[in-house]
């Protein structure tokens, strides 16, 4: 028979206001195996918490229940206090007479009433409490950082700067992402090229940091502090080791039709090619489907004049197995398509181009060699019209219903350059609102109407007729109530940012959770932004919502502290709440490791004498670092042969007959 | 028919005089006409006694979890129902495909002695014999010959899969489906009908009947547990006693939702049940519900295909959302 | 059964609500509810369980055994489940039971399951004060009660 | 011209008519002016589209019923295909349209009229929009 003392708080009038705190202890005195029973005013201060050990000590208490708040409030402080007087924390249930009870009664009596039902029922539960301990896990001290943009160069940095080993997985042939494309950065209106590039060699030249580029992640298995991850490298058809970097191969092959990534297919590139003069890896790569000698297995141009004789045709996907203790997602964004959007023009019109498109036409190592003309005729236009918005905060399902947050400020940005550069050149932007919260960001955006007279339209364009050499573009200024027509020689649009089409996937990959646009969930809105639902995985960014430049990069030192927080940790606590496979009475179906959300159960066999008779028998058994506690795996056992630690089915059950009472 | 049985008796004989198998799950002959044993052959002489016939009815699957078990090769003859079981206890990791000999038999479907008996063909019959459709029921006076169909089980009547769906070998002529598979549904849409009161009294009268006899339980080729639930003390939900109908209840439509998405719909429940309730009822509801809300899904079909209650899908009906707020989508 | 008996039986009819809520969201839930001091009767008891998942069709059963006139699941909306699938089993599970119980007869009104995220906590109230009046509107449960249970 | 002050309001029953007969909801629109900029027949109006959602959306009605955009629409849905708020610019108007030929004798035209009317060189669209529009 277990000794039982129950405690009854009284949280000041919070709980005696509606329940008759003494009528609870002196009911719950009479519940079976209580052997002391008190109320008290502040059960969490130290005079109560010291009650409490007082009590286990002088009644030798083998079970305490406190009745007061939510658990979710005082759980762990009741578990602490009862472990500083010897007994094992989980021997300790909550009733929650405070929430669920007193807050939301009116009445006296009926709050007693309700106050005692609930506190027989932690009694109910206590007794069939059991000590548990929990487990510890090591931590592998190397964080994987998956993607090579902006936010996973600056958390690769920062992670490896501390002294942690750190690989970075990138899609492409180079580290670098959308940052690399950009030409200026708002609103400083500094080089991008010139602030990335020396991040980018720390990172491919730092001792902690290695580069998988090219590199996909293809398997994640494990847990916070132990993930086992497969990392896919496409072959690049080059060995990295032996190429000099001297770009001959990329210069001479005969293949052109390939539209370079990098130049948002403003230019060609060779089937083997460099993406752009600052990649990282120097390496080339080879475009396989572009390649004529995999097409038809002639050419092979590249490999007779490499100097190096670094072109390999054999080389093969190569997959490394890798363990880490914490992963940070910096996939980063994409644009959307336009094709729902054929009044713009785009696609149709060589003269309608994205923003990004806009980037490349105005670099100096751009496709037109920073020269500012237009793609139609190489001519400089005279006008050029922004339009914002185009698909964002959009709810008619062409576009994102969100706002995409960061083409306020860039296309202020862009009509600003020109505006520096040509002031021949008229520069109009349609918007719905300006949206520039951010420290100098709203000054920027008057500068360009104020200092460098952009002509700011308040209203959308309706449609875009091309006329003889010029777009016509009919729009609307809302506030003047005018209809307006632009004879524009550029158009340029804001497309809306959209997650990576393989976000989802990649989600479901590492069991952490994307919202309705795929973009991943963090694990508090506003407490937790950088935390994934998944303990171990963290986030940095824009593949957590639309994020500029600043934001991104402090995300990613956020990520990287909370990474480096776990990674400076020896041990891991487990949660001891973890479920327990009693193997006489386990079947070996294995309907609890189909649902298994973590994996965490597989089959094991073992040998046993049944009746004289030797027998070998399959049985499931939980690997108790991967189960994460949920129980979902006791409901599919039918015969109860799998059971959950601090929520076994004759807890539960009894927690129902004594509320049934 | 005879001809076929002649084929099987050869076929136990040969595996078992070859070493092929240690053991044959079969059938013989029990104390009356009608009654079949299921039994198990161990050398090659005693397969005489083996036999096939209309009474064959026995589901033989599931007595192969202990002999595998054990590390016996085993073969086995299954017909339709008897393969969708074998199947499902495959699913269920019970047995192991390598140690099993399969040898499929198309099944005519099965005589019901209580048909006979309520049609007065029971007195005096010392034998039957059977022909296609026609059974010939042997007695003192001579030759009956009746037209089987009227005396097949009720759930023959509505089989969907006469012939085996996984086997090693077939060893007669595949058997043609009798009736559409939306017959056997006819009970149950009529009970949905019924008003909650009458679905309870309904229930009530036949639950009470029960004297937890466990045949239902140990028939069932879905119901293999170690050592099931309400036989284990420690569950907290272990009854024998029949204490109060609401013990039944409870064992019931857990027996029923324990067997949900993996029933083989053999109805062999119903069959043993001594106190003749409608077992199979619970279980076409669930079958007939799956196949409603979650798709075609045929337990025992595909051991590969995950059951409905092991699986699930992001679009899945939502029955509870009636408030449609929050969360995501 | 005269008639002023009966209404006066009628008015005494305080129904058992047992409601198993999920850690993450509905418990949490429940609690928004108090701290927002939102009403509910007192009626429901709630059962914390790691996850809608965790609940037993045996447990329902169990409850309505026990003398419970309701039994309600409350766990997180799908999609947001904490331990990312779990209310998905809960959905199909019970969704199977609440038919098979109508098909013995148990209303379908007596068993409720409904999402309610942490952020919920008019939804609980509202969601226990819909499934109170249902269930005082059918009166208590004497289908599959334990004949020796009193209350 | 005098211009007097407006107090703008949702709670009028003329507003809570024009959204009854047209069940899309004024509040959505964000004032982009997507609709004006499409409008092929805004020459012809003097409030533009989008400044009629405003109207509405202030409870100014009789604004929108006073002026001669409601009858220079053609009914052609561009504003509402292009909307990005899923605001339906037309049916707001064809239902201020509707709230003022519905009053007693507030017929624009009569049906039977129309054939004399009707030009050859008009597109079956624009025919059919003008039965709708003219003959309720």
């Amino acid at each position: 028979m277990q000794r039982i003392g129950v405690f009854v708080c009284w949280c000041g009038s919070n709980i005696a206001g509606t329940v008759d705190v003494a009528q609870v202890a002196q009911s719950a005195a009479a519940m079976p195996g209580v052997v002391y029973a008190k109320d008290y005013q502040y059960m969490c201060s130290e005079v109560g918490q010291n009650m409490i050990k007082q009590a286990i000590a002088e009644h030798g208490l083998t079970r305490v229940v406190v009745a007061s708040c939510s658990p979710r409030m005082h759980e762990s402080t009741f578990r602490k206090t009862a472990a500083a007087a010897g007994l094992n924390p989980y021997l300790v249930e909550v009733a929650n007479i405070r929430e669920h009870c007193a807050w939301i009664h009116k009445d006296k009596a009926e709050g007693t009433k309700k106050a005692i039902a609930l506190t027989r029922a932690a009694v109910a539960k206590a007794t069939l409490n059991a000590p548990l301990v929990a487990g510890e896990s090591g931590v592998e001290k190397r964080a994987l950082v998956i993607g090579g943009g902006i936010a996973g160069l600056q958390t690769a940095l920062d992670i490896a700067d501390a002294g942690y080993a750190v690989d970075i997985v990138e899609k492409s042939p180079s580290i670098g992402g959308k940052m690399a494309q950009i030409d200026k950065t708002f609103p400083t209106l500094d080089c991008s090229a010139c602030i990335l590039t020396p991040k980018m060699v720390d990172a491919a030249t730092h001792e902690n940091i290695t580069l998988y580029t090219y590199s996909e992640v293809e398997s994640v298995s494990g847990f916070v502090g132990n993930f086992e991850v497969a990392i896919r490298q496409k072959a690049r058809s080059v060995d990295a080791k032996k190429c000099s970097g001297c770009g001959l191969c990329a210069e001479k092959c005969p293949s052109r039709k390939a539209k370079s990534e990098f130049d948002e297919g403003l230019r060609t590139r060779g089937a083997i090619y460099i993406p752009f003069p600052q990649a990282i890896p120097n390496v080339p790569v080879i475009d396989r489907d572009e390649c004529t000698y995999f097409k038809t297995g002639k050419c092979g141009l590249c490999s007779k004049i490499c100097p190096a004789s670094a072109v390999s045709f054999e080389q093969a996907d190569e997959v490394i197995t890798q363990r880490y203790g914490a992963i940070v997602v910096a996939t980063g964004f994409d644009m959307i398509e336009l094709d729902k959007f054929g009044e713009y023009q785009y696609g149709q019109h060589p003269d309608v181009i994205t923003s990004l498109e806009f980037e490349r036409l105005t670099n100096a190592a751009g496709p037109t060699g920073g020269k500012f003309v237009r793609p139609s005729d190489h001519k400089k236009p005279k006008k050029v019209v922004f339009v914002q918005c185009v698909g964002s905060r959009d709810t008619s399902g062409r576009g994102k219903p969100y706002c995409s947050k960061i083409c306020c400020m860039y296309t202020a940005k862009h009509a600003m350059l020109i505006r520096d550069k040509y002031p021949d050149v008229e520069a109009s932007v349609f918007y719905i609102d300006v949206r520039t919260p951010g420290k100098n960001f709203d000054e920027f955006q008057r500068r360009a109407v104020e200092e460098y007279g952009v002509q700011y339209i308040k209203g959308m364009v309706g449609k875009i007729f091309p006329e003889q050499d010029k777009l016509m573009v009919h729009g609307v200024d809302a506030l003047s109530g005018e209809t307006v027509v632009i004879d524009a020689d550029l158009v340029v649009l804001a497309s809306a940012t959209k997650a990576k089409d393989d976000a989802e996937a990649l989600g479901r990959m590492l069991s952490i959770s994307t919202d309705t646009h795929d973009f991943f969930t963090e694990a508090h809105p506003k407490l937790r932004p950088v935390e994934s639902h998944t303990a171990g995985i963290f986030l940095a960014g824009a593949c957590q919502g639309p994020k500029d430049i600043p934001e991104t990069v402090s995300q990613a030192g956020a990520a990287a502290a909370k990474a480096i927080g776990l990674l400076s940790k020896k041990k891991l606590v487990t949660n001891p709440c973890v479920t327990t496979v009693n193997e006489a009475l386990c079947s070996g179906c294995l309907a609890c490791e189909k649902i298994c959300p973590y994996g965490a159960i597989a089959a094991k066999t073992i040998e046993l004498t049944n009746n004289g008779v030797k027998e070998t028998r399959v049985v499931a058994a939980v690997n108790e670092a991967l189960c994460q506690g949920c129980g979902g795996c006791t409901v599919a056992c039918r015969a109860g042969a799998i059971d959950l630690k601090g929520f076994t089915n004759r807890q539960i059950m009894a927690e129902v007959d004594a509320i049934c009472f | 028919m005879e001809k076929i049985a002649a084929a099987v008796r050869e076929r136990a004989k040969r595996a078992l005089a070859t070493g092929e198998v240690d053991r044959v799950f079969a059938w013989k002959r029990g104390e009356f006409w009608y009654d079949v044993t299921p039994a198990v052959f161990e050398t090659a002489d005693e397969t005489d006694e083996l036999l096939w016939d209309s009474f064959c009815v026995a589901n033989l699957s599931k007595y192969l979890t202990g002999a595998v078990r054990q590390g016996f090769k085993v073969g086995v003859f299954v017909k339709g129902c008897d393969a969708l079981a074998f199947n499902q206890l495959l699913q269920d990791n019970r047995i192991s495909r390598e140690n099993v000999r399969l040898f499929g038999l198309p099944c005519p479907g099965m005589v019901d002695p209580e048909k006979l008996k309520k049609a007065k063909r029971y007195r005096g019959v010392r034998a039957v014999a059977r022909a296609g459709d026609v059974l010939a029921l042997q007695g003192k006076h001579g030759e009956q010959q009746v037209e089987a169909p009227a005396y097949l089980y009720d759930k023959c009547l509505v089989c969907r899969h006469p012939n085996p769906v996984v086997y090693d070998e077939l060893l007669a002529e595949p058997q043609p489906v009798r009736t559409p598979d939306s017959d056997r549904f006819a009970l149950v849409n009529e009970l949905e009908a019924m008003s909650a009161e009458e679905k309870f009294l309904f229930w009530q009268e036949q639950f009470d009947k029960c004297i937890r006899c466990n045949a239902c339980r140990n028939i069932c080729p879905a119901c293999s547990c170690e050592k099931c639930i309400f036989d284990n003390g420690e569950s907290g939900v272990a009854a024998k006693a029949n204490a109060d109908s609401c013990e039944e209840q409870f064992f019931h439509l857990i027996r029923a939702y324990h067997v949900a998405g993996r029933c083989v719909d053999c109805g062999e429940c119903s069959r043993v049940c001594p106190a003749g309730i409608p077992l199979h009822l619970l279980n076409r509801k669930i079958i007939k519900d799956i196949q409603a809300i979650y798709g075609d899904y045929e337990a025992g079909l595909d051991p590969n295909v995950p059951a409905p209650l092991a699986t699930y899908r992001l679009d899945d009906a939502d029955p509870f959302d009636g408030h449609q707020k929050g969360g995501k989508k | 059964m005269l008639l002023e008996e009966k209404t006066s039986q009628e008015q005494a009819f305080e129904p058992l609500i047992v409601a198993f809520c999920c850690n993450w969201c509905s418990y949490a839930g429940a609690d928004l509810a108090g701290t927002s001091r939102l009403q509910y009767p007192a009626n429901v008891k709630i059962i914390k369980v790691p996850c809608s998942c965790r609940v037993n069709p045996n447990f329902v059963l169990r409850a309505f055994q026990k003398g419970a006139d309701g039994v309600v699941i409350a766990g997180c909306h799908p999609g947001d489940c904490h331990y990312s699938t779990g209310n998905y089993f809960t959905r199909r599970r019970f969704t199977l039971l609440m038919n098979m119980l109508d098909f013995i007869g148990i209303e379908k009104e007596r068993f409720t399951v409904d999402w309610i995220s942490a952020a919920e906590g008019s939804k609980f109230a509202a969601v226990m004060n819909g499934v109170l009046e249902k269930v005082h509107k059918l009166g208590p449960n004497r289908k599959m009660r334990d004949k020796r249970w009193k209350r | 011209m005098i211009r007097t002050k407006v107090t703008p309001t949702t709670q009028t029953e003329a507003l809570a008519e024009v959204l009854d007969i047209c069940g899309t909801n004024a509040a959505n629109c964000m004032q982009c002016g997507k609709c004006s900029a499409t409008c092929p027949a805004s020459s012809r109006m003097d409030v533009l589209p989008h400044q009629v959602v405003r109207l509405l959306q202030a409870g100014q009605v009789e604004k929108v019923a006073a002026s001669q955009t409601i009858w220079s629409c053609a009914s052609c849905f561009a504003c509402s295909a292009r909307c990005p708020r899923k605001v339906d610019p037309a049916r707001l108007i064809e239902a201020v349209r509707l709230s003022v030929v519905r009053k007693a004798g507030g017929n624009y035209l009569k049906a039977d009229a129309v054939p004399a009317l009707a030009d050859e060189a008009m597109p079956q669209q624009a025919l059919v929009s003008a039965l709708r529009k003219y003959s309720k």
